[in-house]
């Protein structure tokens, strides 16, 4: 149904909190009078006026227009993980939630012991020798490395010559994006036949000019490349750093360590692959990880035990901030607490149970008639994802991957990740089980696959235009790019398609 | 994990026909696979165990609920009404990634109403979704003013909170890298805390990209002159950046009133905990303007038809401009940001309507002039910037001979936070310390601090 | 959607939570030679076995398959109230949710603050010397008057004697069933011309085996008996007590006092009045206020301020108790915030708005085709609800209240309360907007009576069959009243309607 | 209040055609109305001074998960999963009423899954929806059992919880009114805590209306010889009804297994917090036979087919048969009662399942055990029914000359709340106290348990 928008509701004068006139008002006369004249609001915000109820009955109608995790939602290359409510709870304590970054570190010790007890985790899970936990999701960290390969380059007397960074074009966009936001040339390297980038490839794009290499390994569509090790060897011969990006880590937990196969740095999503909130997308904790030997580049401030206690300190060579404060530290806490709920063993297991559940799904998924996956031709089972493509559907139905995405969700089954861009095979959607999702689930979302792909060929308009089962129809999503039509705020909206009833309305 | 049970297990590797769930691995080489023991401490299976442990780590912290916090300095102690964190904690919303506009219609329409109701508090018709923080704001924004005139330096006050100057200069890369721009700090009059206009003329110049200042600043002035800034900046072919505290907003001016180009912010005033500094974010704002629209590394929501006539939805606008969309060419880069939180802001606007946020700010404003002068009265106590601040203020000590280190060490003892000191930052102020008052704050609390400061001042 | 009954799901071995192991095991041995052998569980208990996630998903679906408040509920008889979810929260702080009662009174000093602090307000608010809470609902606290009126008569040495106790049609359930429960003769008066009844049959009706009256004022259809204080002067002439039964105290808030009209006793339900949560119907709180005479009888303890602080004492001829323990105390919390929120002049304005919204709602729903009032010749204004009938309605269309109500639902609103038993007015239905719902509300509640109404006549069977747009279809109850058909629990419903598969899977 | 504005209270007068909301009270006469004003304390109209306010009431508690708690009889400290707080605190359980069956459809649901599973742990296959207490369901049951078969005479354990007693005393009425059931104390076998095999059969008779038991008793101990009793019972022609703890269930045996006719019980142990004893209900079960669900006071709920085939839905079981439908000819009474507590412990008894019980009853019992075998070792203390107790068990401490109250206030100056106090209602025990051992208390509480209690009494 639609709920009208929070602008339209409320009435004038209704009240949804109140503050109480200070009883020191007497003291400093009226607030106006302390204000500069000029800098003193004129008119009021024309923002809703309601109740405290009908303000919390809007949002928990809108919750309800949720699908996501209370349906399947097997987003794929966000590995979705359950969020344990015992931690969402210890979250709301005031110990978590009422304590403020700039307190004197001798109050804060419980907050620090956390945060030094989960780098103890996250070494023993990579090898590397300390983390920061400053950016504030995965890109950030990716952007910490950049900024520590600056860093470190400045240290070195080599910024300016080592310009270049070399990534893949299955890495996440974030890694070329935030290389080329630090001031780094970007070469990508094609896949090729193995479904990564060969050894020479990459023997040919690094150099003098080599300032990092940003990779990810397994990639989004589930496969490994073996080289890595090789790889890492030559970059680092090659004068240049060795950045893994561990988005993919759910496959490989307890598997593989970053240090072990030589890179200097690596990052971890807390809020991915340690059982963080989503959240739709954040408050995230991207945790990056390096080697002693970059440690003095990192982000001020580190904590430290010592034996009068846990400590904050900047490092030698910090370089600087890439945040404000040290990070969203109350998703460190939950993925403090996952990972002690889980232990070594269940962190081994977890990586075991969603290569198995992928594995599983892929033979479900390959049976429908339209589906087909990335390189084909490459055998063996993949990691804890596969990437698929409705090409053939789309070719000999004309229904493409986002129309059935749509038509999923009329059955309950949220869509499923479709692939970063470049879109490098055509129709591609990539879910993902993990080790949340239960067998049934997982057999539920194939029969959904199978029943829209079976539709697609029955009945192309009914898939066309789902979704018919949902909280709305289908949204027409060309204006929003066009600047005479988009409208990210009420007031725009009023002003290009209700001629300024907005403008009126708020004189 | 639902599918841990060995029956699970069977099913599936029968299903797939592999004998076991190591030949899953095989894509590993040997010689990449870690086969020694994880040393991790012993897992904490039990919720209870669990609960108990962690609790007795949070219990070594010492909180601003039972101590009296007049901490500030980017992070503030505002109330949170009940409700925020009721929704911001739904289930719906706390786990989920997200969906097609249509399967996740709830999620977007309260982004679209969050980014409709800061644009509202702002004076801004195009808002994007946050990101990480207000100092991260600040270096997406300065870096959008530097592309759109291709400029490479930026003024910003030489009082700027250091925590989001350090965020900005990693913005704006170590000279010698390519691509790096200049921030130059712009000074502030000594006794009234506004920006030096003079020192601003000086630094304004054709190289310049775009000037940056804080409403209220980072000593919580209240810069009374920003239109005139904006004007000399636009003069001079600058973009006009202005970073709010939102929570100002009910009394203090809009950033487009008085013609800012970019606006941008925290939200953590608007409903979000301190959470030692966590989940907080920054938002960035604009006239709905192309030239600025295309320049957003943020992403945008937008409302769109459907295709039932009245039906209203919302959709991503302009994401390919993004690095999701261009990779390296995209505007900055984009990932997870704080898109948890803005459901709470979106539901703390609501609440609060233009009454609220007029009566919190007044509240704000009277209790902390009330602190101000009750402090002031304290022999050897002196306010900084003693007229039209908001919420912040700055209290010398130089006249009590001690060190802000000493008097916070003091006040602790007595469950008291003390002021950030701003000693090591910004000598010139001597021993100053930065006082946070809000909301939370009642006449007694105030009471409570003077007595204690007289005591350890005596 | 239908969502599997709980017994449905899960699969075997899968856990929701874990219990660690004691390290004391070794030193005890295995818990089962701890136990008698007789008396050690031999097959394991059939429930589901669940994961924490598919627990929480599932209860999650249920909610979301409520209709209740997040749509609009003016159930009449109940005063709907937003309850502030700023006392949820106070009320998950283990100092309320890990207390326990019998901890010393010396670390209890908090919440007997409040307690004495409530008790304080609720005297105000009825002239009552003293209050209990140990009443767990409104019908507990009617138990409680009739539970205090035996200690009375027993004490004043009429036990026996006076075994009679009269009320009137319109007064709830509990208070005729509270009475025989108690050992009492029950006398009902019937409603006459004014809507009550007259004075001279309560004359009649009383006398020296009178024990007590226990009456509500005004009743559920909004009529006030203005002969009240008469009726309370008679009924404490003839030898007996008078008890208020305040369930329907929103309207008259501030307005009349049960001392200044002569009851010796009233009770307030917390749940209702003073906005604690409905919850579907508890935990509550009935708040049973009495006269200093009365108030050597109530269950023990009460709370009393002392210089030393508040102290937990027994009555001098205390009735013992009602329930275990103190009563639903984190109730009161709540009430006593609600209370301190609104302040004298909130509660007061409260009850203003309770009537007028009322009063508004009637013009709207009397102007609809086949809906009447009861008593419609009684003029003036009614309290804060009215009682409706839809007589007319299903005269004309066959359509009753309970089709109509089905229907509602269909549109967001959900149904309104009816009548208690014995219904006096044919397909009654009484709605009670109290001061939560917003005149939109009200609005859109009244329409969509009107437009079911007139589907009613224009699409009798569209009504009959409704609902069409809720969880799931109308459900044919007849067989909850048959013994070989009603199961209230999965496995008597296993055996009944599947043959015992439940038994057999058991074993 | 929506309707506190100006403008809408003029809107609904001027519908309503009436001069002011004054004349709307016209039907209460003026010597009825109160004009004083109403001796209130000052509004706390905002919400950041009402939850200061209340969290400062709240702190004078000292709470059992700050300090080390041991009491039980009747209220225990158990685990509360995290998700049942979650669940019971939905915006759609918490706040409404209730609806229809299709309305309220997956609150009926959530009723009818507490019953199938609460059915299940106590091997009965009728359960109502819960009443108010333990003690009052006793209250019921003996009034069911009463009315059954006409007679009017109980019979319980003579070492009964005194607060369910109590409550139990005041359902059968004083002497000399109407309807009067006797209570029968059965006194306990002084070695074993048993029931007095003996002493029951003396007063077993043909007036005797039912015999209630407990299993754990209300001293820990588990009554091993239940079947037989209720041999006797039903021998006699007396119901035999059954108290029970549910969280001993995955480790006891059902009542239904050895004869129980009706079984009662707490439903606080299934996930409610403790509360001061607030929000605790009991429950009433029975074998789904037409003679005893004739008689059931409570709300039922039965699944039941709807129009559409294949679909289940809930609706209302036997509801004539109450005060709803019958006034004072219904069974006892009915009310609002704990509905919405069910709602969680329907989710916890799902998030435990069979293992969970099994898991949870183990540990309660190995840890009690634990501490009984530890307290007994120090010198003066002894326990008072040392074999076969479930979670709570009886120490003594004659031996060392100290009363239970002294001992308490020592403990209680530790942090430690200890066991409660036995000695005023069981003066056979000495100077007794009960203690409650269970899942949330580790090794360590129990040494440092046993180290207060040896500093104590040395």
């Amino acid at each position: 149904w639609n709920e009208p928008v929070v602008m339209e509701l409320g009435a004038p004068g209704r009240r949804g909190i109140t503050f109480a006139a200070p009883d020191s008002a007497a003291a400093v006369g009226p607030a106006a009078d302390l204000l500069p004249p000029a800098m003193r609001r004129k008119s009021a915000p024309v923002l809703p006026e309601m109740t405290e109820h009908d303000t919390l009955r809007h949002y928990v109608r809108l919750s309800q227009q949720v699908l996501g995790m209370v349906g399947i939602s097997l987003f794929g290359t966000c590995t979705m993980k359950y969020n344990p409510r015992v931690n969402e709870a210890l979250g709301l304590r005031p110990q978590m939630a009422e304590i403020h970054p700039l307190q004197d570190p001798s109050t804060l010790q419980g907050l620090l012991e956390i945060v030094w007890n989960f780098e103890q985790i996250l070494k023993a899970l990579s090898g590397m020798d300390r983390f920061t936990f400053q950016a504030a999701g995965g890109a950030d960290a990716a952007y910490t490395h950049v900024c520590v390969t600056r860093g470190w380059l400045e240290a070195t007397g080599q910024l300016g010559q080592r310009d270049e960074i070399v990534t893949s074009i299955q890495a996440h966009p974030c890694n070329p994006a935030t290389a080329a936001a630090g001031g780094f040339k970007v070469i990508t390297l094609p896949l090729e036949e193995g479904g990564y980038p060969s050894v020479e490839a990459l023997k040919a794009a690094i150099g003098p000019r080599t300032a990092a290499l940003m990779i990810n390994n397994p990639d989004d569509m589930g496969i490994y490349n073996p080289h890595m090790k090789e790889w890492v060897r030559l970059v680092k011969e090659a004068g240049g750093l060795a950045f893994y990006d561990h988005a993919n880590f759910n496959g490989v937990m307890g598997k593989i360590r970053a240090r072990d196969l030589g890179f200097d740095a690596c990052m971890f999503m807390l809020h991915k692959t340690f059982g963080g909130p989503k959240g739709g997308g954040g408050p995230a904790t991207g945790a990056y990880g390096c080697t002693e030997e970059l440690a003095r580049f990192l982000p001020k401030p580190m904590v430290n035990r010592t034996a009068s206690g846990f400590t904050l300190d900047v490092p030698e060579n910090s370089v600087g901030k890439v945040r404000e404060f040290m990070g969203n530290l109350h998703i460190v806490m939950r993925a403090y607490a996952w990972a002690r709920g889980m232990g070594a063993e269940g962190i081994n297991e977890a990586s075991d149970i969603s290569v198995l559940a992928n594995n599983y799904m892929e033979k479900g998924l390959l049976a429908i008639r339209g589906v087909t996956k990335s390189h084909p031709d490459i055998g063996g089972p993949r990691m804890e994802m596969t990437r698929y493509s409705l090409g053939t559907l789309k070719e000999e139905t004309g229904i493409g991957v986002g129309e059935v995405a749509n038509r999923m969700t009329d059955y309950g089954v949220d869509a499923p990740w479709l692939a970063h861009e470049p879109w490098l095979f055509p129709e591609p959607f990539t879910p993902e089980a993990g080790e949340l999702w239960s067998k049934e689930d997982i057999d539920t979302w194939v029969a959904v696959v199978r029943k829209v792909c079976e539709e697609a060929y029955a009945n192309p308009d009914l898939v066309k235009s789902a979704p018919h089962n949902a909280a709305i129809a289908k949204v027409q999503g060309e204006g929003c790019e066009d600047p005479a039509r988009w409208a990210t705020t009420w007031r725009a909206y009023l002003r290009k398609h209700r001629g300024g009833a907005a403008q009126q309305a708020a004189e | 994990m639902a599918n841990a049970t060995p029956e699970a297990k069977a099913a599936m590797l029968r299903a797939i026909g592999a004998p076991d769930i190591e030949s899953l691995f095989a894509q590993i080489p040997a010689e990449h696979r870690f086969r020694g023991k994880l040393d991790l401490p012993p897992a904490l299976a039990s919720e209870v165990a669990l609960k108990r442990h962690m609790l007795g780590l949070l219990q070594k912290n010492a909180d601003c609920e039972q101590n009296l916090s007049f901490l500030g300095a980017g992070i503030w102690q505002h109330h949170v009404p009940a409700i925020v964190d009721e929704v911001v904690g739904r289930t719906e919303f706390l786990t989920s990634v997200w969906g097609t506009p249509m399967s996740d219609h709830g999620r977007n329409q309260a982004w679209f109403e969050f980014c409709s109701m800061l644009g509202e508090l702002v004076g801004m018709e195009f808002v994007g979704l946050p990101v990480y923080s207000w100092g991260c704001a600040i270096g997406n924004a300065v870096r959008m003013a530097s592309r759109l005139n291709g400029r490479r330096e930026v003024l910003v006050p030489a009082g700027m909170d250091p925590e989001r100057l350090d965020v900005l200069r990693q913005y704006c890369e170590p000279k010698g890298s390519h691509g790096h721009i200049a921030v130059v700090p712009v000074a502030w009059e000594k006794a009234s805390g506004f920006l030096d206009l003079d020192d601003l003329k000086a630094k304004l110049s054709d190289k310049t990209a775009g000037v940056y200042i804080e409403n209220p600043g980072s000593f919580g002035v209240i810069e009374a002159r920003a239109a005139e800034i904006g004007k000399l900046a636009r003069a001079r072919g600058a973009e006009f950046i202005v970073g709010v505290d939102p929570i100002s907003l009910g009394v203090l001016a809009p950033p487009g009133d008085y013609g800012a180009d970019i606006v941008v912010g925290t939200i953590q005033t608007l409903g979000a905990h301190m959470m030692a500094g966590g989940g907080a974010g920054g938002f960035l704002a604009s006239r709905d303007e192309e030239r600025y629209a295309r320049e957003y590394p943020t992403l945008n929501i937008s409302i769109a038809p459907t295709d039932k006539p009245g039906e209203h939805g919302f959709a991503l606008s302009l994401a390919h401009q993004s690095s999701y969309g261009m990779r390296e060419e995209g505007k900055d880069w984009t990932g997870n940001s704080v898109y948890l939180t803005t459901i709470g802001c979106a539901a703390y606007m609501a609440l609060l309507g233009p009454q609220g946020f007029r009566e919190v700010g007044e509240v704000i404003v009277q209790r902390s002039h009330h602190a101000a002068k009750t402090l002031a009265g304290i022999k050897g106590l002196r306010i900084g910037f003693p007229c039209g601040f908001f919420k912040e203020f700055v209290v010398n000590f130089d006249g009590a001979g001690k060190t802000v280190a000493q008097v916070n060490d003091a006040l602790r003892a007595q469950g008291i936070f003390g002021g950030r000191d701003l000693s090591a930052d910004f000598p010139a102020l001597g021993q100053s310390a930065l006082y946070a008052v809000t909301e939370v704050h009642t006449a007694e609390d105030i009471a409570r601090l003077a007595a204690a400061l007289q005591e350890i001042v005596a």
